[in-house]
């Protein structure tokens, strides 16, 4: 098993997603929750559920989920739940945002700031290569959008 | 390690008959293990394309002119070829299609409007979607019932279950792949035509893998109907073929209306071309069907014969190969079988296997692979496939196999 | 004689893309006369197919790896540039059927179900037979009407017997030719649009021909429906277009079932893909999709306005140069109308006429067209058509003309 | 108008076809007829009208045709009826196979022996680089058999 081969599969599923994937930190669901909403994959039949609870300002202080999904699904789901700790409905949405922009341009067209914003997300930056995985790392952000709207639905 | 037997024919030579196999993908060597999704093309059959569409091309059948005469006589020719290719009767009975799926629905809407409300049409658990939704279709449309022969454990067809639901005699048309796009297996084809036809039932084979792998004989078989897709057999997409028996086709009303199909129109009343033309309407894929007749000569030369025991040493090679990766299990163990595995890794998703797979070069295909009632019949959501073609050689299953094996331990 | 007006542009610079003009014919130049029947191919459509087998080939959709994506891309990639072509309000409205007969007939099944038995389909007295059969099969099949619009003497559709058609209400749909491809009748599509929707039918146009010939905007004309045909665009055979509105598409029930067109299967239910990928059953002719994006890069450089113009001199000058001919009489004097003329020659049956013209190097088509009731409206029982592309000169309407006139002398 | 171009055309056209085309001499019907029968091409709407009268051993003593059709097809009529003027239907059948084989395979393909009983027949020669329009010239030949056997089922 080559070193140059380790370092090509890595350069996808960078040590961070592996890890997250095979160790959520953000597992599980919160309650009681303010939000819940599920994200499906028809094609592959992976789903994500997502639970919020938010303070009276909006803004998400818990987000859990439950996925079964493969690696990139998962270690997307985890991440995405670490990363909008602590923010709003708008606040998440831009952060998605950009997110999407990594996966559809890839990380050398965003400016360095986009960069530095994106923070742990930046691991999927190869995925942009790899048009048919995009929508395994943004499932779990539809079912994150989802939830904050049923919460404010309800 | 290189379990390829000594009788195992060396076609090594062929793969620079391939001009796509010696591009790279992300700077390795283009591994195509996804055969059994399409094939790749030799030269003979893009140059017979493009000669056509260069040096001798116009409308068939209408033209009394040179060019539509010279073209029409190429793309008849074809017809001869696909003849010998199954052993049909005659040229007659050929019907050109667009893909196998096109062939299946021409059958489901022609054939199927002659069943009669409570009557049944018999498929079985390892169905492509091709072969489920058009009878799901039909049964909406015309109430039929859609019966299911069951797979067991290994991915055989549970033939004591089949006679079974044929015993009522109420089954019109049996329906049943000839070798399956997920298992590999490749049914026993003429068993299954003595006991639709004990039962009073028609058998139609999709033959959309089979054709590719091994010979077909619709004669020795007693088939009905078989179809298969140009574009796996290393021909090009959007040409399919229906073979039926002649009685069937001039029993059969037309599917589509249009040109060439008709012998006469007026406002009042038509009348239909004789077979196969009735089945042809409109300007057909010209030039797709004189690739399928390049795509023919190519491996009737190399003999299906050579290639079916090609492809058994290769799956052999496979078998144990694969088998030796921890955690990999193999799904379907058919006695008899064609070059398609498919596999689940314990604690990795088929999709990050395929795309690490990519990622090395190696193209394979994951997720349900067109036959979800499959998937649930084995309790999985989805597999890795690895397919192979006359290109394959052992070689790039050892790339295969080494790399799931490191792909295993960076990913579990 | 040579009665080009200075408005029209020159195109015979593209002579040199297209490969076959060069070859002869019975030891004579080829002078190709019969691009309605279908066009020849630039060789950028060529080198598109050629290109993509060679180096950039698998199935679309169900691929996660590096060539699946690619070809995906190129397919999908198509159906904008199609969106553009028609002025389509988006991607999602284009449709890839095998030809225009296939498009239709997938309109006459999936939209016909949805009609009731006591409505009516409205045809013309100058449609191809792919627009007369399929609502003729759906007549037997459910019951609904046909009527029929009739043609004037000169060849154009007599709007106030077609809104007298549509006067009771019971017309579902409308499906009428954008262009003959035996009168050369441009039809006026957008006054028709307005005449059937006040009537609450909707409008299927029949572009085989029109979208070849000129630009095709289908919000401007407020059609419902709108087919043409890949190969006489200077496209591939075996490809064909739907274009519908959106909400009739996702109204629709699907026309063909298997792979790619559902959302889910299992025995009991299955759902169906979004649009336009319902109605994409199975493996779809990809290499033959990216060769028709060659060809609409190709004629959208050249410029639907320019070539429209282009034909419409080749057309007057033609009709100058044929009407000269002793015993010709053309068929057809529509005051709006494409390059493509229908002819008859006193005590020169259209098929003599033929094959003189072929044994003199010239491409014709001779017959009934596939319009067997139009032949009938004009008396006659078929005719030699001499039809134009953007390849066709003045030159080789000139040689068209002295060789009738040694043919007639020669035959009568 | 050259001489070439001329000669080109006469090669398919013969002199022979052109003027039996335009003037049969064996065109019209038998009447009493003891055959009768009609072909028609489907793809032209061309049409043949064949009426014959036999002797006691089954010869053809009068064969007339009626044609609607091009001139490949009215000259066949015509130089068909002289032909089997005072033929058998076996006999008929024969000159039939001959003429498909000169249709099928060309002039230069058949021994001196069949040319030699083809006769005038032969002035369809070329025809055999014309695949389209053979079933033209054998369009009256099927109603000559088909009155052949209406004659005899009578
Ligand atoms: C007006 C018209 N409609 C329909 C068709 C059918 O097209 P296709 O044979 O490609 O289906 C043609 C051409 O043959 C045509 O000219
Ligand atoms: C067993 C089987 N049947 C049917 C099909 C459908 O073939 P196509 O997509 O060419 O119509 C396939 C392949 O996709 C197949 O593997």
């Amino acid at each position: 098993m080559s070193e140059a081969a380790l370092q090509a599969d890595a350069s996808i599923y960078q040590q961070l997603v592996v890890e997250r994937a095979r160790r959520p930190l953000h597992a599980g669901t919160v309650e009681p929750a303010d939000g819940a909403a599920d994200g499906t994959n028809p094609l592959c039949g992976d789903t994500v559920h997502v639970t919020l609870r938010r303070d009276p300002g909006g803004r998400a202080v818990a987000v859990r989920h439950r996925t079964r999904g493969c690696a990139i699904c998962a270690a997307a789901a985890d991440l995405m739940a670490e990363t909008v700790q602590g923010a709003t409905r708008n606040e998440a949405e831009a952060v998605f945002g950009r997110f999407q922009r990594l996966l559809q341009d890839g990380e050398t067209a965003l400016d360095a700031e986009t960069r530095r914003q994106l923070g742990l997300l930046n691991a999927f930056g190869e995925l942009h290569g790899y048009r048919s995985r995009r929508k395994c790392a943004i499932l779990p952000w539809s079912a994150l959008l989802a939830a904050f709207k049923s919460g404010e639905d309800a | 390690m290189n379990a390829l037997s000594s009788t195992t024919p060396d076609l090594s030579h062929l793969r620079a008959d391939f001009p796509i196999l010696s591009e790279t993908i992300r700077g390795k060597p283009f591994v195509f293990l996804d055969s059994a999704a399409s094939a790749q093309k030799p030269a003979v059959v893009i140059d017979a394309m493009t000669h056509t569409m260069r040096h001798q091309y116009a409308n068939v059948h209408r033209g009394l002119h040179w060019m539509s005469e010279r073209t029409s006589d190429a793309y008849e020719g074809v017809r001869d070829k696909v003849a010998a290719l199954l052993n049909a009767a005659s040229r007659e009975e050929i019907v050109f299609t667009g893909s196998s799926t096109g062939a299946i629905n021409l059958v489901a809407y022609s054939y199927g409007a002659l069943l009669r409300p409570d009557q049944a049409v018999l498929i079985s658990e390892m169905e492509h979607h091709a072969n489920i939704v058009p009878w799901q279709m039909l049964r909406d449309r015309r109430g039929i019932e859609l019966r299911v022969a069951p797979v067991d454990e290994r991915g055989e067809l549970d033939l004591g279950a089949m006679e079974a639901l044929l015993a009522d005699g109420r089954v019109g048309l049996v329906s049943i792949t000839h070798m399956s796009n997920v298992l590999g297996t490749v049914t026993p084809a003429a068993r299954i035509a003595e006991l639709a036809h004990a039962a009073g039932a028609l058998l139609l084979l999709d033959g959309s893998q089979a054709a590719v792998h091994r010979p077909v004989d619709v004669k020795a078989i007693g088939a009905d109907f078989y179809v298969f897709t140009g574009h796996k057999l290393y021909g090009p997409t959007g040409i399919g073929v229906l073979w039926a028996r002649h009685a069937l086709l001039e029993a059969m009303p037309p599917f589509m209306g249009g040109g060439d199909m008709i012998g006469s129109v007026s406002f009042e009343r038509s009348t239909w071309a004789e077979v196969p033309h009735k089945f042809e309407a409109g300007t057909p894929p010209i030039v797709e069907v004189i690739g399928l007749g390049a795509a023919i000569d190519y491996v009737q030369a190399i003999g299906m014969g050579t290639i079916q025991a090609h492809e058994a040493g290769l799956t052999e090679h496979a078998l144990a190969r694969l088998g030796a990766v921890e955690g990999l299990r193999v799904i379907g163990e058919a006695r008899t079988r064609g070059g398609v595995i498919s596999f689940t890794v314990d604690g990795a998703h088929a999709h990050d296997i395929a795309t690490l797979l990519d990622r090395n070069g190696i193209a394979v295909r994951a997720g349900t692979h067109c036959a979800e009632p499959l998937m649930r019949r084995f309790g999985i959501t989805s597999t890795a496939r690895a397919s192979f073609g006359i290109y394959t050689t052992t070689q790039e299953i050892d790339v295969l196999a080494d790399t799931l094996d490191r792909i295993r331990s960076f990913l579990v």
